[in-house]
């Protein structure tokens, strides 16, 4: 078993090998199924100059909004920011790179970056500012532009459950970007909430096969909730 | 009188049929939830990767790792599924949603949409925007017809930069019910109590209007 | 509930509005996962001219391959085929045209297909007969070829488990193609061995959700077995 | 003496390293399953939708809804997971497996191959290995030196219409291990018995000998 146990003990082990200017492509849908732990190493390391792709970028004390203060984040391929005050400092002044990509676009790109598709035609961003520098095509009298596929350096992922070969199972809307992200990280590192034993998860029902894992920590969680909304009063109160 | 937002989610509710997926965009479009008719039965699509949202939770039944696309807390209904976020916008992009709803700051007689940037204030993000109005074929979008100030928000051309090109046929605003083909704007139905000229008054683009214009019905 | 349910209770029902010269896309992988009962109500109705969109073609008396006696199937999009005599016969006589597509471009085409996707980049084929007429470009100094997706008038499936809304588990390797096809159909017929109560299957195990299927007949299976091969004797006998 | 068809499986298989997925093709390659070393684990992806292939069945296991991408029955090792052939794919395509091992009818000093198709013969069709060729980094092919007549599988260039382009750099014949670069075969390794000049004389292709080559070792 030693070859496919992708178990680490350590967060440092974890991250081990990212160094500044690399690519992190990281799960999580707002703070949903973020690698929180995974984020908070990061942090620790202090590398800077990174790329990071997510659909969102956090909030100010929690998830990748936590690499904005010591200005670690060069640049965020996003469909939807600004959800802290920082982001928007950093934004305004020029200090952050933006990419606002359509979050349809952004999960279909790092799909084909971990399918070997190097780029494909969608509708999507059509006749809007996405298109701009695009090649633009038509299929059967409809309009689309070419978009290009992501990979990065690291991927990290946030899993509910693994086997130690890094079988994965997500958990309700957790599951999010995690699957597409796993596969397009060169080192794609994973931290679950339980490891089980191999041969305890049903092989029909894996999410993500373990080809696509290469280092897996089981780590404990706050799970911070963006807006606890419950039925009684029906009203959003943002945390 | 003009709609109110809960009117404008009542009034967009009718346009459901029985075994509809609808994906309903933030703001107005999430109320229509509310004012789905007790004899049919629709399922809700939410773009992070959940079929079949249930309604908002009990304290007791809040999970973190359940949320819809606007990051609140949900449940599932019966028959729901959760997928990823490719296999939810191949779900988009492929046609398979029934209706889409969503906001916008401006729509225009030729069916473009402007509706997640104001150049000069700070941009989010279009989200998941982009991909629906691209990949639906049945759309309806819910705003006021004009700002506060009277400035109409249906044009001949939208002045913002575009979430899609061309994919817009319908629109609810709080005055009127309206198609766009032809590179018109066809005036459906008024909101009760609201004339076609108030709406004449409020409509940039290009307006046709049928000799009759009926009230909205609720 | 009426509004998605998919249930229907006769074959003639499930391929109702099947007419001569449609597309149909099966899945299924040799004799493995096939919607054996539809295609043989395909038999039944004698419809003619049809192209077929499946990774093979069933053997001589059974699967797709039913569908050669009578000189149903004009055209074949497929990887492997000629398992069987008259499939042979016929292709070689110029009455069958026959599109080859390697495996899992054509996988990757009906899921473009279903996920409006019109186009995609793939180095697979690039350099040899399946690239002729088609776009090649360079990404990051590698070649590929531009290969367009597929859509079908229907696609017919074959499921272990579904809900009457239509959603679907698979088992082991029957799932092959079958999630791909069924997100490619206009009219999308899925067959399966059980129907179980809405709200029985967990959501995060569905692997096809409701939302692809159109119709849905429970059916018994021969599954028939294209090469038996046993421990003891490691020696496959064909059947 | 040139290698029999378990001795060609019985070398790849040194070329096994713990932990690698390993693609098997059909034929030859299928074989090599049989010569894994004790002290390493391989998982084995079949095409079709497996990763974690195992033996095959008994008779009491076998299951029509498990087989590998030869069609023969088989079973899940520990640990197995299953998944669609568009994942199965991208898996292979994306250059996820770490050693692919397939047969051929012909390479050449470029790196090309062909393998699906003799013109004038019945073409059944490429089914995954055009994939496989150009999705995996390292790929070993194994093949006959030469046809039964002495005609050289190993050329200058293929005749045959291709499987792949420029993307062979090793492969394993019953005389020879070969690497290919920078337009020529490349002598590694020769059959126990077997002579530099029995292989030149069936290596059509440029051949680059270094001074020594030595026996493969089992």
């Amino acid at each position: 078993m030693a070859g496919f146990d992708k178990v680490v003990t350590s967060y440092a082990e974890a991250m081990a090998g990212l160094t500044d200017n690399m690519t992190v492509i990281a799960g999580g849908f707002g703070l949903c199924g973020i690698p929180e732990n995974l984020i908070n190493e990061i942090k620790h390391k202090g590398t800077k100059g990174l790329t990071l792709v997510s659909n969102n970028c956090g909030v100010d004390d929690f998830g990748l909004g936590v690499l904005l203060p010591n200005r670690q984040i060069k640049k965020i391929i996003a469909s939807y920011v600004g959800e802290n005050a920082e982001f928007e400092r950093q934004m305004m002044a020029g200090e952050l790179e933006v990419e606002l990509t359509p979050q349809g676009t952004l999960a279909e790109k790092m799909r084909a970056g971990g399918a070997g598709i190097p780029a494909f035609f969608t509708a999507t961003g059509f006749g809007t500012p996405v298109a701009i520098g695009k090649e633009e095509r038509q299929f059967n009298g409809r309009h689309y532009i070419l978009e290009e596929s992501i990979t990065g350096d690291f991927a990290i992922i946030k899993a509910w459950k693994a086997d130690r070969y890094g079988n994965l199972v997500f958990r309700k809307t957790a599951r999010n970007f995690n699957p597409l992200a796993a596969t397009a990280g060169k080192i794609t590192v994973v931290e679950v909430e339980e490891i089980v034993a191999v041969g305890e998860l049903d092989p029909d029902q894996i999410h993500t096969p373990g080809i696509y894992v290469d280092r897996l920590i089981q780590g404990t969680f706050e799970k911070r909730i963006e807006q606890r909304t419950v039925r009684s009063s029906s009203v959003a109160t943002g945390e | 009188m003009a709609l109110s937002r809960e009117q404008i989610a009542q009034r967009v509710a009718q346009e459901l049929q029985d075994g509809y997926y609808v994906n309903l965009g933030i703001g107005i479009p999430t109320l229509v939830a509310n004012f789905i008719p007790d004899n049919i039965n629709v399922m809700l699509q939410s773009e992070n990767g959940l079929l079949g949202m249930g309604q908002f939770p009990s304290e007791e039944e809040i999970d973190a790792d359940l949320i819809n696309a606007g990051k609140q807390t949900v449940t599932m209904a019966k028959g729901a599924s959760i997928f990823d976020s490719a296999e939810s916008f191949a779900m988009i992009r492929g046609g398979h949603v029934d209706l889409t709803v969503l906001g916008a700051f401006e729509v225009d007689v030729n069916g473009n949409i402007a509706s997640y940037m104001i150049p000069g204030k700070l941009i989010k993000g279009m989200g998941g925007a982009m991909d629906l109005v691209a990949g639906a074929d049945n759309i309806i979008v819910t705003m006021t017809h004009a700002s506060k100030h009277g400035v109409s928000k249906l044009l001949s051309n939208c002045t913002l930069p575009l979430t899609g090109k061309g994919c817009i046929k319908r629109v609810l605003t709080d005055l009127a019910f309206i198609e766009i083909k032809d590179g018109k704007f066809h005036l459906l139905e008024r909101a009760p109590g609201v004339s076609v000229e108030d709406i004449i008054k409020l409509t940039e683009g290009e307006l046709a209007i049928p000799v009759n214009v009926p009230e909205m019905q609720f």
